[in-house]
């Protein structure tokens, strides 16, 4: 399957949550969000999400953590706006619904054809060169071609680096505790960049797990994690 | 006049702009919508063989899509793939909110769309063209598109009214505009 | 039934046979010649825009002669003046990189191609071939375009070495085979 075909036949993160939230019958709130946070979080570590949507998937899992944390302990101030993922959600739905629409149409089959062509080679071709064509043209337009390339080469490098990224932690974290025994996720976080940044290592933390490399304890609820070494 | 457009769009083929419909019946272009308003009521009937389909500053002559089975048998057209969820939903908000950028796009789909967005123009069911207020490119979409649809008109689309002018809609893309993390 | 036959004729874009028509009707060949007798009355009127011509056991829908230099004027606009930046572009891709497909090209230019390559087609800038390898339409430039640049060989464009054979292009081409879902 090309590089495409796999992107567009995966589910957004906020399909995801919609799914989730509609599975369990509630209304698009913060206290529903921070209902299924747990199930996301499962999600995200069963499913192959592909690397290219990891950084959305995993930015909607920071929002969602934090929507969470403030509904455990409402002393956690969330930022300026609460009611953001809430209402971003909303609106998906009402596009998801829009989508139907386009579905249920584009599926009918009610076709309005083109009037039919004869092949083009077929057809009297009269030579007529444009103006504004000449070598040097042709070398621009291609140099623009070139150039306007680039972000989409970029896109594919961008996205191999972050599936390095969660794999290069989780080897990371592996090798730190075959030196030491026990650490806790703010050791591992300690240097983190961005939030990105420390929920990539939060996920790798996961994966560890499940592989049962690692065995995590937290005492209290948003307690220090710790991860202890399983020999 | 009608049967002067009729003609120059029967022998074009293709979508033709305002523009040069205008220049070629030497009339000014301001005056065409008005006149194409007119054609529109008179051709695209029931059980017309042809419907003239607006869209975008450009005008086509196409089959009437009631008879889009029988017709399918002659033409050589193509018809377009299956479309998975992720292409209806953006194809969704580009048709119902458009002209849109790719910023809200993502906005509402909550992912990257940058590869959708090309696959769709790939495929020629939507139109990319720069916009000078918003200094970055807007998406449209495509007459081919519409004829798929075999609707005559975007705003023909089921509840078009609602999600393409809607309020809530209005103030829930206001609200959803996310600081970045 | 008569418009049934005109959305046919429209979309077949060329002469049907009785047989043929009264095939896709389910009616008996028998009763054609008197519906399409009734229909050239009721189409070919002095103003009407389109023209049912039955020919030798044959129909085809045409654009009024009345119209001839209009018509004639449609497709002179359509092959004159100056190139789009998007047929520029195209162009410029099937220089440097020809042979090419048209899955090639809109690769490397992220949009559909079907009408600008049948345009360039028109003017006789470019040639299409069948290539045996691709089992697709391959293009290239005509010998009379490279005659009006004045170079004897394509591979005498300014950095032909290097876009022809630049490697990231090279390997987003190689996803261009993978048909299309």
């Amino acid at each position: 399957m090309s590089f495409e075909a796999k992107l567009d036949a995966f589910s957004g993160p906020l399909q995801i949550l919609l799914e989730l939230i509609e599975n369990k019958e509630l209304e698009i709130t913060n206290v529903s969000l921070a209902k299924v946070t747990d199930d996301y979080l499962v999600y995200l570590e069963k499913q192959d999400v592909p690397s290219e949507e990891l950084a959305d998937f995993l930015t909607i899992a920071a929002r969602l953590i934090l929507i969470k944390s403030h509904a455990l302990l409402p002393e956690i101030k969330l930022e300026e706006d609460a009611d953001a993922l809430a209402s971003q959600l909303k609106l998906y739905k009402e596009f998801v619904t829009a989508a139907e629409h386009l579905e249920r149409i584009y599926g009918e089959g009610r076709i309005s054809f083109a009037r039919g062509r004869t092949p083009a080679v077929t057809e009297e071709i009269i030579f007529a060169p444009p103006s504004n064509v000449s070598i040097q043209s042709l070398q621009i337009a291609f140099l623009y071609l070139m150039k306007r390339l680039e972000p989409f080469f970029a896109l594919r490098q961008v996205s191999m680096q972050k599936v390095v990224s969660v794999q290069e932690r989780i080897k990371h974290i592996h090798e730190a505790l075959k030196a030491r025994a026990m650490m806790t996720f703010r050791d591992i976080t300690a240097g983190a960049q961005s939030k990105l940044d420390v929920v990539v290592s939060f996920l790798a933390l996961l994966e560890l797990t499940k592989q049962r490399l690692v065995k995590v304890v937290q005492g209290v609820a948003f307690g220090e994690i710790e991860l202890k070494r399983v020999d | 006049m009608n049967e002067k457009i009729i003609a120059i769009l029967f022998s074009s083929g293709k979508a033709v702009s305002v523009k040069m419909l205008a220049k070629l019946l030497e009339a000014s272009a301001s005056d065409i919508p008005a006149v194409l308003d007119r054609l529109v009521k008179e051709y695209n009937t029931k059980s017309s063989a042809l419907y003239v389909l607006v869209h975008d500053g450009s005008v086509q002559l196409v089959s009437n899509p009631a008879y889009a089975e029988l017709v399918s048998q002659v033409s050589k057209e193509e018809v377009s793939g299956e479309l998975t969820r992720p292409q209806l939903e953006t194809l969704a908000i580009i048709c119902y909110r458009a002209p849109v950028t790719k910023p809200e796009i993502e906005q509402i789909r909550g992912v990257n769309c940058s590869l959708i967005i090309r696959n769709l123009l790939m495929r020629g069911l939507i139109e990319e063209r720069d916009d000078m207020a918003k200094l970055q490119p807007v998406y449209t979409a495509s007459i081919d598109f519409l004829r798929h649809l075999g609707i005559g008109a975007i705003t023909k689309l089921p509840d078009y009214t609602h999600f393409h002018a809607d309020e809530r809609i209005g103030k829930l893309l206001t609200e959803a505009s996310v600081p970045e993390v």
